[in-house]
């Protein structure tokens, strides 16, 4: 397991190499990108692998024992994240290289892009609370420059409402290490768990876990916090907005929520339901507005919180099929979400539009997009052959299980209203007649398709992760640490010895 | 700071004493620097130091001048390149056995040459620092003079 | 425990201005000063009574110091904190330049 | 303390921009000369700098800018919900602070080793820079990388323009 920091030493290095070269080589940033992404899927998959159910791998970077120095963890839900991001990550590099030349300084995209991904994943492998805060900035202040990359007034202006409210964001988390650390004296997170699993009564761990969720929460989107979502994802760089709604916004809001939560400070009946009210009150508020949205992407933003509220409420349920439900959820959000802004962002580089009233009948002109789009939609809004439809059913299953008949409900209500928009989605874009000023239409380069194509096979098979030998290794593991609780830093402290 | 006189720098009373000061507060960053492990200070409050002598430069005697001793290419090469030797430094311990691993000798207390890495760590940073900020200060100024000139 | 409390205040004045102020300035203002609070409340964390600079001179023995980790982390935090202000910074000047304006309830390009 | 707290009233309350970020400037001031008082000198330095730099910049933004000052419908509203979350918060916060440890006597787990061992096993004697750059040097990484990345990000930012056709060769030097 020496390989653990390559997971941050990769793409950081390769990001310091394109800003020294810029534009002095024209090919290289693009092929560095995917070249370097595609190398931390292969490795994150080959952790996956070697990772056998219920323990952790520490390592210790520059060889001091964890409360001294600092450490990076891997285990069962950490190297699943890695494993998701990474993917995403590499078919949306993939994707960018067509479609950033529309834009200027493509170097400074690609440099962005990386350090984000670096920063991504280091909040993930981290074992440390500072450690985490660091790049957990490092992370939203590169989202925040690739979000105003095109500097027109929209851009701007997202990225402003964007930086300022994750600021806001972190500062709550800052404020909560800071109170943690006075409380235990240390910033290691399973010491920290050792150490509060010796008694807490009192106040203090429960207002510093409204801290972490209301900044974690401001991070992911959730509703009464999403404010700056639905801006930012519709005035980013398509290629961005694929990235932050399949990766970001669950690597740094929802996993580190969990982690914290449940791993670290331990998570109460009280607070499971308020994350459970939480997740569904996004889940219906924001698919009722995405229903009225005429703008491609706009429509796609609100269902990026709502389908994280599905999340939030299945891991709230606290039961292994419910935990079980919400991250296979959380799996195949990033897949077909990612795929639909791609499709938006297909869409944008041939016809210069996201109005869904001046779009129509593009799928004759463009099969490819039409066809993957259409994947996309049905296994979002829940048709069964696709993996959208799994893990909805999983949700409302382990609803029923869980005697919360009300949520159960809500669910069900979310996912037809779901349907709903993206009826009205496919209708208007890909259906119907073409209007007459995108008569000469063409499909975009074949770099472009081939994202699109793989994520699409990936959502219509994705049910194959449920049969019980992968779902064994894949998904079951990290089921097991969440389910676990503080038995986390047990884990950590075996692996020291 | 008066009146859009930036581009040719300040009156003669401002340049003679910043002439003056330019060296000693470098000097300054410099010893800060390099004693960041045994005085208070570091890379960090070092390279900051000097990249405000420098801006005490720019603001003088206008942004030419400046440029002259720090071109803008080079300020970003060093930016990348002070970027890259942390991360190679970071990665030379591996020859120690882990990530980070501290592989020179330590060295005696109290003495300037001590303490493996620390030193090292504190230089290239202050660089890294020093040509960051010089760089962001420049780019925010040319803008600045740019939409002045937009709007007369 | 009145120092904590006032940190808190300080924290709490920040934030205020962060959401009621209508003007881009005023709002990286009330970010700078939240920031500056933290950093005072882990400073205060690490006070001990009669403590001793956590610095080693020659020949002198020093007990009591202070708690060194958290200057570490708050010197880091610091530096955060100035890269979030300049990136903030930057991003008002477009707008201004844009917009003609740092009133946030004029720039309403984007509904909420 | 006091001082602080009225200056950065002073800073959200003024009407001129100008004096404001003055204000902040006092703030930051009287925070380097509590860090003093707490014993940490490395942090006086580092923030005395930062915050002249930071000055600097806000100043140069602020200068000769227009001061729009308007109060939105539902000002009312708006204050009393603020107003109502921030003192919840300042109540519950000061519950919770009884439970840390009393000022000045904080528990110091693991910084006992730092000051046991760390000037033996590191070779520096300042404590801070040791930790800083060699028990925790990790971190450190991570903040020279954040400081990287907000000057590629003003750069970015700062961009003349951006678009520009698919076929259009890169132009030359923006900023």
């Amino acid at each position: 397991m020496k390989l653990i920091p390559f997971f941050v030493i990769i793409p950081l290095s390769c990001a310091f190499i394109i800003t020294l070269f810029r534009n002095r080589l024209r090919f290289l940033p693009g092929l560095l990108c995917v070249f370097s992404t595609f190398l931390l899927l292969g490795l994150s998959i080959h952790t996956k692998g070697s990772l056998a159910e219920g323990v952790s791998f520490v390592y210790k970077v520059g060889n001091w024992m964890p409360p001294i120095g600092i450490s990076l963890v891997i285990d069962g839900l950490s190297s699943f994240m890695l494993v998701v991001i990474n993917l995403i990550a590499f078919v949306v590099a993939l994707f960018s290289i067509e479609y950033m030349k529309r834009f200027t300084a493509r170097w400074n995209f690609f440099a962005l892009f990386l350090l984000m991904l670096g920063g991504t994943n280091a909040v993930v492998i981290s074992g440390d609370l500072f450690n985490l805060f660091v790049f957990l900035e490092l992370a939203s202040i590169s989202s925040a420059a690739l979000v105003a990359f095109g500097t027109e007034h929209e851009e701007i202006e997202a990225a402003f409402k964007y930086l300022v409210m994750s600021v806001v964001g972190s500062l709550f988390v800052l404020l909560a290490i800071a109170l943690l650390y006075s409380y235990t004296s240390t910033l290691n997170m399973a010491d920290i768990a050792m150490s509060l699993q010796a008694g807490s009564a009192g106040i203090l761990i429960p207002f510093v876990s409204v801290l972490f969720i209301m900044g974690f929460g401001l991070k992911a989107g959730l509703v009464p916090f999403h404010a700056w979502l639905p801006d930012t994802y519709t005035a980013a760089p398509t290629p961005v907005s694929a990235l932050m709604s399949g990766v970001f916004t669950k690597s740094l809001g929802v996993y580190t929520l969990m982690r914290i939560l449940f791993n670290v400070l331990g998570v109460t009946p009280q607070l499971s339901k308020i994350l459970m009210v939480l997740g569904a009150l996004s889940m219906v508020f924001a698919v009722t507005l995405a229903v009225g949205q005429w703008d491609f992407k706009r429509l796609l933003a609100y269902h990026s919180i709502s389908q994280i509220g599905y999340v939030v409420m299945s891991i709230g349920l606290m039961t292994p099929l419910g935990i079980l439900a919400g991250l296979f959820h959380l799996f195949n959000h990033s897949t077909f979400k990612s795929l639909l802004f791609l499709n938006a962002g297909a869409v944008e580089y041939a016809a210069d539009t996201r109005d869904l009233n001046k779009l129509g009948g593009l799928r004759k002109k463009m099969p490819v997009t039409g066809n993957t789009s259409l994947v996309a939609s049905m296994a979002i809004s829940g048709i069964p052959p696709f993996n959208g439809f799994w893990s909805k059913l999983m949700i409302i299953l382990a609803c029923v299980q869980a005697n919360a008949i009300g949520f159960a409900i809500w669910a069900t209500l979310a996912s037809i209203l779901t349907l709903v928009s993206f009826a009205k989605l496919q209708k208007f874009a890909f259906f119907g007649a073409l209007p007459e000023q995108l008569k000469n239409i063409k499909e975009v380069p074949l770099l472009m398709r081939l994202p699109m194509i793989v994520l699409a096979l990936i959502c219509t098979f994705g049910a194959v992760l449920l049969l019980s030998p992968v779902a064994g290794n894949f998904l079951q593991p990290a089921v097991r640490v969440l389910l676990d609780g503080q038995l986390y830093a047990f884990r950590v402290v075996e692996a020291l010895r | 700071m008066t009146n859009s006189d930036n581009l040719k720098g300040m009156t003669l009373i401002v340049k003679t004493v910043s002439r003056l000061t330019v060296g000693l507060i470098m000097l300054f960053g410099i010893y800060i620097v390099v004693h960041g492990h045994v005085a208070p200070g570091g890379g960090f409050a070092g390279g900051v130091i000097i990249a405000l002598s420098f801006i005490l430069l720019m603001l003088a005697f206008g942004k030419e001048k400046a440029l002259e001793k720090i071109p803008k290419a080079v300020a970003s090469f060093l930016e990348g390149f002070g970027a890259l030797m942390f991360l190679g430094l970071a990665l030379l311990g591996f020859s120690g056995g882990y990530f980070f691993a501290n592989v020179f000798g330590r060295g005696e207390a109290f003495k300037l040459f001590s303490a493996g890495e620390i030193p090292l760590y504190n230089i290239i940073i202050s660089i890294k620092v020093c040509t960051g900020l010089f760089a962001i200060f420049l780019v925010l100024v040319l803008l600045k003079f740019e939409s002045k000139l937009k709007g007369k | 425990m009145s120092a904590y409390f006032l940190c808190l205040v300080l924290f709490a004045i920040g934030l205020y201005c962060v959401v009621r102020k209508r003007n881009i300035i005023k709002i990286i203002i009330g970010i700078m000063i939240s920031e500056y609070a933290i950093n005072l409340l882990f400073i205060l964390f690490a006070y001990r009574k009669n403590g001793r600079a956590p610095l080693f001179s020659e020949g002198l023995e020093i007990k009591n110091m202070v708690d060194p980790l958290p200057q570490a982390v708050v010197s880091t935090a610091i530096v955060i904190g100035l890269a979030i202000t300049v990136l903030t910074v930057a991003i008002a000047l477009r707008i201004y330049e844009k917009y003609g304006t740092f009133d946030i309830t004029r720039i309403r390009r984007l509904k909420g | 303390m006091f001082l602080m707290i009225i200056c950065a009233v002073l800073a959200v309350e003024i009407k001129d921009l100008f004096s404001s970020v003055i204000a902040v400037g006092a703030v930051g001031l009287c925070l380097c000369v509590i860090f003093l008082i707490l014993k940490a000198p490395d942090l006086a330095i580092t923030q005395l700098v930062v915050e002249v730099l930071c000055l600097m910049i806000l100043i140069r933004a602020t200068i000769r800018r227009d001061l729009p000052f308007s109060t939105s419908g539902r000002w009312f509203f708006n204050t009393f919900i603020t107003i109502i979350f921030v003192a919840m918060f300042l109540s519950l916060g000061s519950f919770c602070l009884k439970e840390l440890p009393s000022f000045g006597h904080p528990i110091m787990k693991v910084s006992k080793f730092y000051l046991d061992q760390g000037a033996k096993i590191s070779g520096a004697t300042n404590l801070v820079s040791s930790i800083m750059l060699d028990f925790r040097v990790y971190d450190t990484f991570g903040e020279a990388t954040i400081l990287f990345t907000a000057v590629l990000a003003v750069m970015t930012v700062m961009r003349r323009r951006a678009r520009k056709d698919v076929n259009e060769p890169e132009p030359k030097d923006d900023q």
